[in-house]
């Protein structure tokens, strides 16, 4: 991986307060967690059925009926808890998900997220994205600032089918730290080495900056 | 990582609760009623209370001390009949109940605890209960909808409950107590045991610790939690 | 109790076949489980969250947790579960429940049943009746066959609220068995020292009487 | 009084399932999933299914055997990201496939188990998900009707089951078991081990034998039980 890939993946981890609930999706979301202080106090959630994930493990140390939502091998901490589908959404659903950090294809300016289909290449269907995406209280996604191709994935609006509408709260890539505010997207931090010109030509909507200094992560 | 504590005491944890809540109370008839919260409810003078409960226990137990304490507005349950004071207090006109079909309020709970809006359902078409709600044709047929709920504040029993809100609960006592978890804002819990995180297999988990905010031990029970000699 | 109402609930319990789920209503259907014979294969549910209902305990000998829906303390047979209420009007509503008995205020020729609400004189609420009703594969009636005032409870049509409607299969009463077909009331059998004249005098509607002998209970 | 046995065996439990039946299966990934149930249908040649299943395994496991033996007609899932077989089927126009959000699949399945015609949600409202669903205004707000999904036969795998059909599920392979458990006209159970009546403590359930009509041994389970070295 990349610096500025773990820079960012760190960064996303000093989001998570003490005490949050949290789900992170399948990809870069799941390794924000190696960069939680030893013994913080968080609960993770995976939709499939536990709140208190613990460390993910070898195939050799693998409990067989024990995995997380992308299929990884999981265990469990002190205080962990399993149960059925319907429960895993009901806590999603009814506001007891503090957070989740998902991956994304597109952010639009106005926090629309598409990160499921792209139509006629690639449709294996939405899984539990669009619940945690509706419904978690923040929602936090990662994703390289642009695609393979150099194009931008933050955009005035999604041009694949969304995900949820208007529900991402912040963006963190290898380049900046952007939020989603009712004026459309503005720059909190920069990545180290980026300047605020390198992310407004790598960003495909307007981008507010602020007056102050800019943080540097 | 760890999980939190949520240990607390159950003066501090029923403080946050302002007058004029809507408080959900587990428990059918004695078992998973929590008397313990309930005294203290009283003894902190809440008023203007909206319950829901499904039952109001008995005369001189439980809700029937919120009643005559005068801390009841209004009583979402469904069924009266151990408790006269609770009847007579509807006739006079001094509470107002709003009776429900006994699957249908855990039904509406559950759905207020899984983010749903409402569910779909026959049960009591034909009857008063039906009168006034909303029917869509679904399937070829005349369903109603009956509306979720959800509580401020949600205050349950349980046997046994780890320091991060992970609880069992025994025998009947379970009842409505894991679906009023997951639809109040603020869950509060009173266990008469209380065990370090991992002491109740992750299998075992009755209520997940997520969805409890306080937990509060009691230590010894009231008398009302006792076999009722009627 | 009265030799016809012993008569009456132990006819009753010959209608519960093997391998049924059977929820008891408060009251007389209650004593029903009284009269099967030992080490019978049926399932007793009760709607506040428990099938496998065993024996009714004295106080000194009953758990402070575990009732029934009528207050009774209970016990547990091998192979018994507790459940919460969501749970437990599942199995009711979803066809998991093979059989009620019920008591009643009245029913009516079209199987019409009023047994919760007497209007300005009982009004409780219905707890888990109208589900029962409702819902369960199979409904019979526990009840006098007139009330004490000697009025019939079998009527043409319930002048109280109904519980459900359409939904009694049949009626045990202390002077019959009478079955709701599509043309009515079916007298189907007569207790002892009763006659067809009698039963007829005692029902408000119209009672369908078979051609061949009626046997006796 | 004791609770009737319902052990059988595999074959004829899955003899009596008709072609053209709609079958619940039981699993998110591979715990929960009832391979060797899953290897008797291909076995039996069923054919003309409806399948509902979280997602289709991964290509050469369990719901896979069923799509390259042509069992398949048509299949309700949420995600066939490990499965490119079934993408293909799907594209090819082979399968009929309808996907649901995971937590509707859920609440649509326990909608169907929980004898309502279904839920309110807003869940994909915005979306391509959303389209078509009957829409009706709730507190002022628009949502949509899920509507409940039953199937004639559910096929589960637990942990431990008992003669009379209560049953254990370990660690994430509880998942959708218990809710297809309640939607199912004919639920079918393969168990790793299967005990006398009372030893799965009445609290310590996870799906309550009435809901259970077959319970089958499986002593050796298949190297698709294991843990998959991808």
């Amino acid at each position: 991986m990349s610096d500025a890939k773990s820079r960012m993946i760190a960064r996303a981890a000093r989001d998570i307060a003490p005490g949050m609930t949290v789900n992170l999706g399948i990809g870069l979301p799941t390794q924000v967690v190696n960069h939680l202080p030893a013994n913080f106090p968080v609960c993770l959630h995976t939709e499939n059925g536990l709140t208190g994930i613990g460390p993910t493990l070898p195939p050799d140390a693998a409990d067989r009926n024990l995995i997380d939502a992308g299929g990884a091998y999981v265990s469990t901490v002190p205080g962990s808890a399993f149960f059925d589908s319907a429960t895993s959404f009901a806590l999603v659903r009814s506001g007891r998900l503090d957070l989740t950090m998902l991956g994304a294809f597109e952010v639009a300016e106005n926090g629309d997220l598409a990160n499921w289909k792209i139509p006629g290449k690639f449709s294996p269907g939405a899984g539990g994205g669009m619940e945690l995406a509706q419904k978690a209280r923040r929602v936090a996604v990662l994703t390289t600032h642009t695609d393979r191709a150099g194009n931008p994935k933050l955009l005035t609006r999604c041009t694949l089918p969304l995900t949820a509408a208007a529900c991402v709260d912040r963006i963190f890539t290898d380049m900046a730290v952007i939020d989603v505010t009712p004026a459309g997207f503005a720059l909190r931090e920069l990545a180290q080495g980026v300047t605020v010109a390198d992310v407004r030509h790598a960003t495909g909507a307007p981008l507010h900056i602020p007056g102050d200094a800019i943080p540097i992560f | 990582m760890r999980l939190p504590d949520k240990t607390t005491t159950m003066e501090q944890a029923i403080a946050a609760i302002p007058d004029g809540a809507t408080i959900m109370l587990g428990g059918f008839g004695v078992p998973g009623t929590p008397f313990l919260m309930i005294q203290e409810l009283v003894r902190q003078n809440k008023r203007d209370l909206t319950i829901i409960k499904n039952d109001a226990n008995e005369t001189g137990m439980g809700v029937d001390h919120l009643l005559v304490a005068g801390c009841v507005r209004r009583l979402i349950t469904t069924h009266l009949g151990l408790n006269a004071n609770a009847i007579r207090l509807m006739n006079e006109g001094a509470i107002e109940v709003e009776f429900c079909a006994q699957g249908m309020l855990a039904e509406r709970i559950r759905a207020g605890g899984a983010g749903l809006k409402g569910v779909v359902t026959d049960i009591g078409i034909d009857t008063e209960m039906g009168a006034g709600k909303q029917r869509i044709e679904i399937g070829g047929e005349v369903a109603m909808i009956e509306t979720a709920l959800r509580a401020g504040v949600a205050l349950l029993h349980a046997a046994r409950a780890d320091t991060f809100g992970n609880l069992r609960f025994a025998a009947t006592a379970r009842n409505f107590s894991p679906l009023m978890a997951m639809a109040a804002d603020t869950v509060i819990v009173e266990a008469e045991e209380i065990v370090p995180p991992g002491d109740i297999a992750p299998d075992d988990v009755h209520t997940p610790g997520p969805f409890v905010d306080h937990v509060v031990h009691v230590p010894q029970l009231s008398g009302e939690y006792a076999v009722v000699r009627r």
